[in-house]
């Protein structure tokens, strides 16, 4: 049986893009409407999707469905959901309604508090319908049960996200777009190298992930593939070194597509190594994991670091998340059942986390227009609510017991240090170096917040508008979501954990977590 | 020396499509001859468009006519097997869309022999018309490109090649703007293109003084009973190699290809682009598979560093460009290095041959129609001067005319190779088939394929480097003052444009169908 | 006894490929580019002597043809630069490079 | 000695079974005070009082339902709900020592409100103010009910926020904003401890809960226990201002006074004792290591706070200073295994009593002086404000240990505990004392006695009845409640069944050694005290004493070593560390495209534009293909 759920989930926003796309001249506030009605009907389908997947059922992926795409290279339209992938989806699809409210007015040329003209007037409908293509693509992207398929994905969501930055973004703008572009151009032709060679070496005949699962055999050749894969997935996560792409795009980029590219494209790297690198190439990945876990650390302690030393608040939050990336690659390769739903778990927290946040300074930013924390300061005092989601999000940075956060971060620290797998010792280490950015986190997070929203209100300050009700809304759903998840994190985790277990089998790790506290139960 | 020569048996049947083409250059000289000039023109286009139309009908009723001839037709002279129907098929159709492109204003010089800006020149110019030798030159071209691919033995090879340049030297001369540089461009093409084939004859020598004779299979034959290492063979195969590879354009033999590229009136440009490197690599495959295959341990090895060296000369000499056409002809010696790519990708299984002869067909197709497509917008972004070939006159396009840039846009995303993009699939073929010859059992490169391949991955992405420069210069930087006008595009133009959008969307979302015409026209392989 | 046949081939060759380096008039040029194709036939008619069959000799007929083809197309490409540069020089026409 | 008692899942429902109304109750009126924001100002803080003192009741009720059990029944776990799956759920404990807590919260905490309303009656964001009172009594609730360490460290870190946004409630003042996040960083390197602390636990026990931990630990002391005990003990610390992460509390007086008074002075600090008397029969058993550093810190954080407190002219800062001493003396007595729990507790409670009522009466004072907060500019108050004088006047003796009053026993317990224990400590504990009898009578001397030396424009005031009623009752509760917890071991037989108890309970001695020592030596500061600030003339600017002074003043150059230890080498770390990213790394990335870039830049200079150029490139291409193709072939 082949479920239609996915399917019309991706044809829904493309249709949407292109009519938005064919709307005539002038209709901006058409095209706007348009495109939030439609991603609004892509999240309540996902939801109503999401509360029919059967949480503890036999097979891995659910919602299935395979069509043929390109016979002759064994390629299949297939799509699917497994726990995690169903949580990104649903992370994705609630976080596009949200970023397109955020972007209302990115596009028709934003004015600061003092009325001077930041960005000027750029085409409404081209910015949406990339939105909606976009959104598209990120379902596509993790219900591809075709490896085949998740690379065309992979590979084509840059470009939409490319136009949004390159067109929309600021003064840096094209210089960011390209080195986002190329930096993850480089890393997808390495990965479409090891995807054929995987094609080539298995025989198989076919892209269809659950058929790989375990073909390849030979050690040697699981590691140059694993390589090509990993190299891949640790640029878009991204992982230190190979992560100074993200600083410039984030910053460059619109608030709301900064949102999506770190809330979501970024999680697509994480998200492989999960379920690529681990399941195609097991004993690759057991032989890497010393290694990996060692860049996994540098970037958590690095990143924060870094991020202390930022003066511009988008570079600040997006170093950030390259030392939250950090913990999530620990987490997926602490090869334990608590340390990898930790991972998966974070993906969805820190989307929600990240988001708020960027947006938060957002609204910051199209105030005063300067990115620059220097310029703000006693913001409290004019725009409380203002200040209020930028503190909350803030703290759901530093991840905050409580928030949404905290439980991934928890989880991956003591499923790290508890995790059995390789002679716990050195991922006891690790776990314990990583604890030491809930230091850090404080220090960048509450650094920015007293020079921004603290003490005397600066005078081009003065003139801030409080929220307006738009912002309220777009701000408060994530609030919500990471103080609901921050105190009941059960939903997801019930999704999750099957998957992780299914993962670790595959993966052939003989972890406790799985016979004592097994996800199942 | 005994015995009378009997008369050669002719299959017309088979090679009707060449027969027709060249028949109807033959026909347009005539008319060159005779009809007035203002009828000329009148005449010239539908004769040539029908013609070409007419020889991809005929290819067409030989393809559905399922069983193709296993022995060569014309006396071995000419094999009229798979891909050579198919071959033909797309040259027709490539060289359709060109000679629409050719149709537009303005592209030819009105009287090549006039001096530019000299009286006769003015008289020509008002006595209208352009330059309508240009289509039988252009009817004898195709019908050269037919032929070289599809010859059986290296004479014939030889023939094809001269029939196929010589008017193109000439096509290279007639731009009707910057003449200059068109005359240099089509002096530098003449002598070059004289000498490099001086080469190909001279090696064609070579082997005929090893084999014996100059028919493919006969080679072949000689090879597999003759010792391998004669000297003469070996110096043979590497002239004859120098010819070919001038063609296609691999390093080092690729100088004349940037400047012949900018200096050729653009619709020429396409047709060379397109047409003449189908064309080349249809021969250069005969010859090394068929002719040569039983040696392929000895040249593979070889091919590989032109096929490496030819990938990054151009990816990386494209990056400085700042001339459109230039950009885009270094491009196409990119393209041409991942053509070789496949090209070594032979297999001891007649099916893993027919899989990558397969890709490379199919790689063929989807470069040949967006280049086409590329080079046509290019024609319809004009400055008072002619075309606008600064890149830098072609900042901030996508504001002026966002249809126009986006289309551009997306040709230059499928040269890059973006998945859902028709450039994609053909990258992904060619590698496919070069790993897969790697990773079979005794090859003699194994694990050197992957390294080309990895090489290859790098080369285009420092390509994807320029063409998405072009793309931030069109979208994100803010348009010149006095921008390049669009001109208002005929409709031949803008058929062609779409035509080329259409196979570059079409086949990116859905490659199958041109597979399945690879594949089959590559079941057979070649006739030996 | 043919080899000294082959050898004059090869040094015609070497002559004329010389020569399209050295020489600056595209019509000498384009001459040494004839010799080398009368190189090529002289090695053709030879090697048809050494093999015994009349294939090379015919092809020395067809390069002919095709050599006067070239000779017309060459001839009015260099003229016509003649006419507009009024020099034949191939190292005046380097306005495209780089 | 009796070890605690089992905890039984509780089933039936009743009123333990809503002691989690305990924690919704103020949480919702948090929430309701943010979220309805500006249209709540007019009752906000009533809404405030209101769930605070709900709470307590349901606190009330709890207390008299488990005295209504058996001593085997009085430890009672209330499952929530499932928090992590397959690691630990959210739960609530209530035995003796969580109720005892959350009594004190609720109580004092209720008492604080209802003073807070005249405190901060002029303040246009009172409202926000309830607000984040109501959380932080939310939070410190989770954090002494949870029935696990993870619900602990949700509520330790709760009340940490509820800190941070209180200390920076005027944040719009610097310092105010600096000494919140400073408030809130150094807890955070005591949570990383406990972070640290919870990973071992659940990796070596498997489990994160109260309840469990007995029967899986069961008394063994190895390297483990004595890691995870060390690392908890970094966690109380952070919380409980104990060396070395002392420093941030007397910033923390940036707060409103009634902040000062609950958080800083009655409840959130003592939360440090709590986890290690919680976490005293798993990792602080009797004797063991972890249970002598606990002590050791304790007694080395009452000195260095009474030192300070001897030079504070900061009246609030001096408060602070004694704070942080007592809660060294719980410390002390935390460290002493079961023998000291009841002492600390008992301490604690009181202490929660009297401190608070100083501070309320701090703050009753600067309510009346314009928020002066220099005692040299005080003095002969007493006259101004009876009632707050009456009441700072019961909160003085008591701390000072005034025999019969609360602090009396409390700390004299602990002394003699420890003198039996660890006499070293005892006896630095005996000296403690000494030295408070000097700083808190010097405070005494200045504010109220002596002659005015207020600034022109103050007129001090006795302060209304709704801030000076919580005193008094305050004041009540610092006469009385002492005795009646120590005299016939009440609280030590009621918290037996949470934390155990010495096979002998101990009898209370007037006149044992050390107390008559105590009592001496605090009666010599005392006089001292007068000698120098009662008698003698106080300068209304300080006079730079002697280096000792200096000492004093500078918090024993906390801060300075926090400086240069820490803030500078990490302010270079950090610059170091960007422009290694901007310079190293991503100058790789875009050094390698520049060279790509030159490269390309150089190689099109070949192509010189000479048609005898290329076809030079052609000949040799040529002739290297030939050598290619005969070299292959020859291999």
């Amino acid at each position: 049986m082949s479920s239609l759920w996915l399917p019309i989930l991706m044809v829904v926003p493309v249709l949407g893009a292109i009519v938005v796309a064919l709307l005539p001249k002038g209709s901006d506030k058409l095209a706007k409407q348009v495109t939030l009605a439609v991603s609004l009907v892509v999240l309540v389908l996902t939801l109503v999707m999401a509360f029919q997947f059967p949480s503890a059922s036999g097979d891995r992926f659910k919602f299935e469905a395979v069509y043929d795409w390109i016979p002759s290279f064994g390629v299949h339209f297939g799509v699917g959901v497994d726990g995690i992938a169903l949580v990104l989806i649903a992370l994705s699809a609630v976080l596009v309604p949200i970023v397109v409210l955020a972007s209302w007015h990115d596009a028709d040329g934003v004015r600061t508090a003092d009325g001077t003209l930041i960005t000027p007037k750029r085409s409404v409908k081209t910015y949406f319908s990339l939105l909606l293509v976009l959104e598209a693509m990120m379902i596509g992207v993790f219900a591809a049960t075709d490896v085949f398929l998740f690379y065309v994905f992979f590979e084509a969501m840059l470009i939409p996200m490319y136009f949004m930055i390159g067109s929309y973004g600021g003064a840096q703008r094209s210089y960011a777009a390209v080195k986002f572009l190329l930096y993850s151009l480089f890393g997808g032709l390495l990965m479409l190298v090891a995807v054929i060679g995987l094609y080539v070496v298995a025989g198989k005949g076919t892209f269809m992930f659950p058929e790989l699962v375990g073909v390849i055999q030979d050690p040697a050749t699981q590691k140059w593939l694993f390589a090509g894969f990993f190299i891949a997935f640790a640029i878009k996560a991204p992982l230190w070194p190979v992560h100074t792409w993200l600083p410039d795009a984030a910053a460059q980029a619109p608030a709301g597509a900064a949102v999506l590219l770190v809330g979501v494209l970024d999680k697509v790297g994480t998200f492989g190594m999960l379920r690529f690198c681990l399941e195609l190439f097991p004993d690759a990945a057991k032989a890497f994991t010393m290694p990996i876990v060692v860049l996994a650390v540098i970037s958590i302690i690095y990143g924060a670091i870094v991020a202390i030393g930022q003066s511009d608040m988008k570079r600040l939050i997006a170093y950030t998340s390259i030392s939250h990336f950090g913990f999530i690659v620990l987490g997926v390769f602490a090869m334990s059942q608590v340390a990898q739903a930790g991972a998966a778990l974070y993906m969805v927290n820190h989307g929600f986390a990240t988001g708020a946040l960027f947006l938060a300074a957002g609204f910051l930013i199209s105030r005063r227009g300067s990115p620059h924390i220097a310029d703000y300061g006693g913001v409290q005092k004019v725009a409380p609510l203002l200040a209020g989601f930028f503190l909350v999000a803030g703290l759901a940075g530093l991840s905050l017991p409580g928030l949404s956060s905290f439980v991934s971060e928890f989880m991956v620290m003591i499923g790290a240090y508890s995790s059995t797998a390789f002679g716990s010792g050195a991922l006891s280490v690790a776990a314990g170096i990583s604890a030491l950015a809930v230091i850090l986190a404080a220090v960048y997070i509450l650094w920015m917040v007293q020079r921004t929203l603290n003490g005397p209100t600066a005078e081009p300050v003065k003139a801030f508008k409080d929220l307006n009700v738009r912002e309220i809304l777009v701000l408060a759903p994530l609030v919500a979501l990471i103080i609901g998840f921050g105190f009941y994190p059960k939903p997801l985790l019930d999704v999750i954990n099957p998957t992780v277990t299914q993962t670790l089998v595959n993966v052939q790790v003989d972890n406790p977590a799985i016979a004592e506290k097994g996800a199942g139960q | 020396m005994n015995g009378a020569i009997e008369a050669p048996t002719i299959e017309y049947g088979l090679l009707a499509p060449l027969l027709l083409v060249f028949g109807a250059a033959v026909i347009g000289v005539l008319v060159e001859a005779f009809a007035p000039r203002y009828l000329r023109k009148s005449i010239h286009v539908p004769l040539t468009l029908l013609s070409l139309a007419g020889g991809f009908a005929l290819v067409l009723v030989q393809a559905l006519r399922g069983s193709l001839p296993t022995t060569p037709a014309a006396m071995g002279a000419v094999a009229v097997d798979g891909p050579s129907l198919f071959i033909w098929g797309v040259i027709l159709v490539l060289s359709f869309v060109c000679v629409l492109l050719i149709n537009d204003e303005g592209h030819f010089v009105a009287s090549a022999a006039a001096v530019p800006g000299s009286a006769d020149e003015e008289e020509a110019e008002t006595a209208g018309g352009g330059h309508t030798e240009v289509y039988p030159l252009v009817l004898f071209a195709v019908g050269g490109m037919m032929l070289f691919p599809a010859a059986h033995d290296l004479l014939t090879m030889f023939v094809g090649l001269e029939v196929m340049s010589l008017p193109l030297y000439l096509l290279c001369g007639l731009a009707r703007r910057r003449r200059l540089l068109s005359q240099e461009a089509s002096m530098k093409y003449f002598l070059l293109g004289a000498f490099s084939s001086a080469f190909f004859l001279y090696g064609m020598a070579m082997i005929y003084g090893y084999a014996g004779t100059v028919s493919l299979p006969g080679i072949n034959q000689a090879l597999s009973s003759g010792v391998l290492l004669d000297p003469l063979l070996l110096i043979g195969m590497a002239l004859l190699g120098v010819g070919l590879l001038f063609k296609i354009g691999a390093a080092p033999f690729q100088a004349w290809k940037p400047d012949v590229y900018q200096g050729a009136p653009t619709p020429i440009t396409a047709l060379m682009a397109s047409g003449t490197l189908v064309a080349a690599v249809g021969a250069l495959l005969r010859v090394f598979w068929v002719g040569l295959g039983n040696l392929d341990w000895d040249w593979r090895p070889v091919m590989w560093g032109v096929a490496a060296l030819t990938m990054l000369v151009g990816s990386i000499l494209a990056i400085t460009q700042t001339d459109i056409k230039r950009m885009l002809a270094y491009s196409s010696i990119a393209h041409a290095g991942f053509l070789l790519i496949g090209v070594m990708a032979t297999f001891d299984s007649p099916a893993g041959n027919a899989g990558s002869l397969s890709a490379i067909l199919f790689y063929l197709v989807v470069y040949g129609f967006t280049t086409v497509g590329a080079f046509a917008v290019v024609t319809i972004v004009r400055d008072p001067g002619g075309e606008a070939w600064h890149l830098s006159r072609w900042a901030g396009l996508g504001k002026r005319s966002p249809l126009l840039a986006g289309t551009f846009a997306f040709f230059l995303l499928a040269f890059a190779g973006i998945p859902l993009t028709s450039g994609f699939f053909g990258k992904y073929a060619v590698f496919t088939a070069a790993l897969g010859s790697g990773a079979e059992v005794g090859d003699s490169l194994g694990g050197w394929m992957v390294g080309l391949v990895v090489l290859g991955v790098v080369a285009s992405a420092v390509a994807a480097f320029f063409y998405v420069r072009v793309i931030v210069l069109m979208f994100f930087s803010d348009a010149a003052a006095d921008g390049p006008s669009i001109a208002v595009p005929s409709t031949g133009t803008v058929a062609v444009i779409s035509v080329a959008m259409l196979v570059t969307v079409g086949v990116g979302l859905f490659p199958q169908p041109v597979l399945d015409l690879a594949n089959q026209a590559a079941s057979g392989l070649f006739i030996r | 006894m043919t080899t000294q046949y082959l050898i004059l081939s090869g040094l015609l060759f070497a002559i004329g490929a010389m020569g399209v380096l050295i020489r600056r008039n595209a019509i000498v040029v384009f001459m040494c580019v004839e010799l080398m194709l009368n190189a090529c036939n002289l090695a053709f008619v030879t090697f048809a002597r050494q093999v015994g069959n009349l294939e090379g000799q015919i092809i020395a007929f067809f390069v002919m043809v095709v050599a006067a083809a070239e000779v017309v197309v060459g001839l009015a490409i260099i003229v016509t630069i003649f006419r507009t540069r009024r020099s034949a020089s191939v190292d005046d026409a380097n306005l495209l490079k780089y | 000695m009796e070890s605690p008692v089992e905890i039984v899942q509780h089933t039936a429902g009743g009123v333990i079974g809503l002691s989690w109304l305990m924690i919704v109750l103020p949480l919702l009126g948090a929430a309701i005070l943010l979220v309805l924001g500006r249209k709540t100002n007019r009752w906000g803080h009533l809404l405030g009082v209101a769930m605070s003192l709900a709470s307590f009741v349901v606190a009330v009720l709890g207390f008299f339902a488990l005295i209504g059990l058996p001593d085997d029944q009085r430890r009672q776990a209330v499952h929530l709900y499932e928090f992590i799956p397959g690691m630990v759920d959210m739960g609530l404990l209530i035995d003796p020592l969580s109720i005892s807590f959350a009594l004190l919260i609720t109580g004092v905490g209720s008492l604080i409100h209802i003073y807070s309303i005249g405190y901060m009656a002029h303040d246009p964001d009172r409202r926000r103010f309830f607000a984040y009172l109501n959380l932080f009594v939310a939070a410190m609730l989770l954090l002494v009910l949870s029935d696990n360490y993870v619900g602990l460290f949700i509520g330790w870190e709760g009340v940490g926020l509820a800190s941070y946004l209180l200390i920076g409630f005027w944040q719009f003042k610097p310092s105010a904003a600096v000494a919140a996040k400073k408030a809130f960083i150094v807890n955070r390197v005591g949570d990383f401890g406990l972070l640290v602390g919870m990973f071992i636990i659940w990796t070596s026990f498997g489990t994160l809960a109260f309840g469990d931990l007995g029967a899986k630990v069961n008394g063994v002391q190895d390297g483990t226990t004595l890691a995870i005990g060390l690392l908890l003990l970094l966690g109380a610390c952070g919380k409980s201002a104990q060396l070395p992460l002392q420093s941030w509390l007397l910033d923390a007086m940036e707060g409103p006074t009634p902040v000062s008074a609950l958080i800083h002075a009655a409840t959130m600090v003592t939360a440090g004792v709590y986890l290690v008397v919680r976490s005293g029969a798993f990792f602080f058993p009797e004797g063991s290591t972890a249970a002598l550093a606990v002590a050791i810190v304790g007694a080395a954080t009452l000195l260095a706070g009474a030192i300070i407190g001897c030079a504070k002219d900061d009246i609030k800062k001096g408060l602070a200073g004694s704070t942080m001493s007592q809660i060294g003396y719980m410390m002390l007595g935390a460290g002493l295994g079961p023998a000291g729990y009841a002492f600390a507790i008992g301490h604690l409670i009181t202490h929660g009593f009297f401190k608070a009522d100083m501070f309320l009466g701090a703050g009753s004072v600067m309510h009346g002086m314009n928020d002066e907060v220099n005692m040299r500019k005080y003095g002969g108050l007493r006259k101004y404000m009876p009632i707050t004088f009456v009441t700072f006047i019961v909160g003085y003796l008591a701390i000072i240990g005034f025999p019969l009053l609360s602090g009396y026993f409390t700390k004299d317990g602990i002394i003699e505990t420890a003198v039996h224990h660890q006499p070293v400590l005892g006896w630095l504990a005996v000296a403690g004392a000494g030295i408070t009898g000097f700083y808190m009578s010097r405070m005494i001397f200045m504010t109220f006695f002596g002659e005015k030396r207020w600034d022109a424009d103050a007129h001090p005031h006795e302060s209304p009845a709704v801030m000076t009623v919580p005193l008094i009752i305050l004041s009540i509760g610092s006469i009385f409640l002492g005795g009646y917890l120590i005299l016939s071991n009440t609280l030590m037989k009621f918290l037996a069944p949470a934390v155990g108890r010495p096979t002998d309970l101990p009898v209370f001695h007037f006149a044992s050694v050390p107390g008559l020592a105590t009592l001496a030596l605090v009666a010599v500061g005392a006089g001292f005290a007068w000698f120098r600030y009662g008698r003698a003339e106080v300068p209304v600017v300080a006079p730079r004493g002697s280096f000792v002074t200096t000492f004093a003043r500078r918090d024993l150059y906390g801060d300075a070593l926090n400086e240069s230890l820490f803030m500078r080498p990490g302010q270079w770390l950090t610059r170091i560390a960007v422009f290694f990213d901007n310079r190293g790394i991503d100058g790789v990335v875009n050094g390698l495209a520049a060279g790509i870039g030159g490269t390309s830049g150089r190689l099109r200079r070949l192509q010189t534009g000479f048609a005898r150029t290329y076809a030079l490139s052609i000949l040799i291409g040529a002739a290297l293909l030939t050598g290619a193709l005969l070299l292959v072939g020859n291999i």
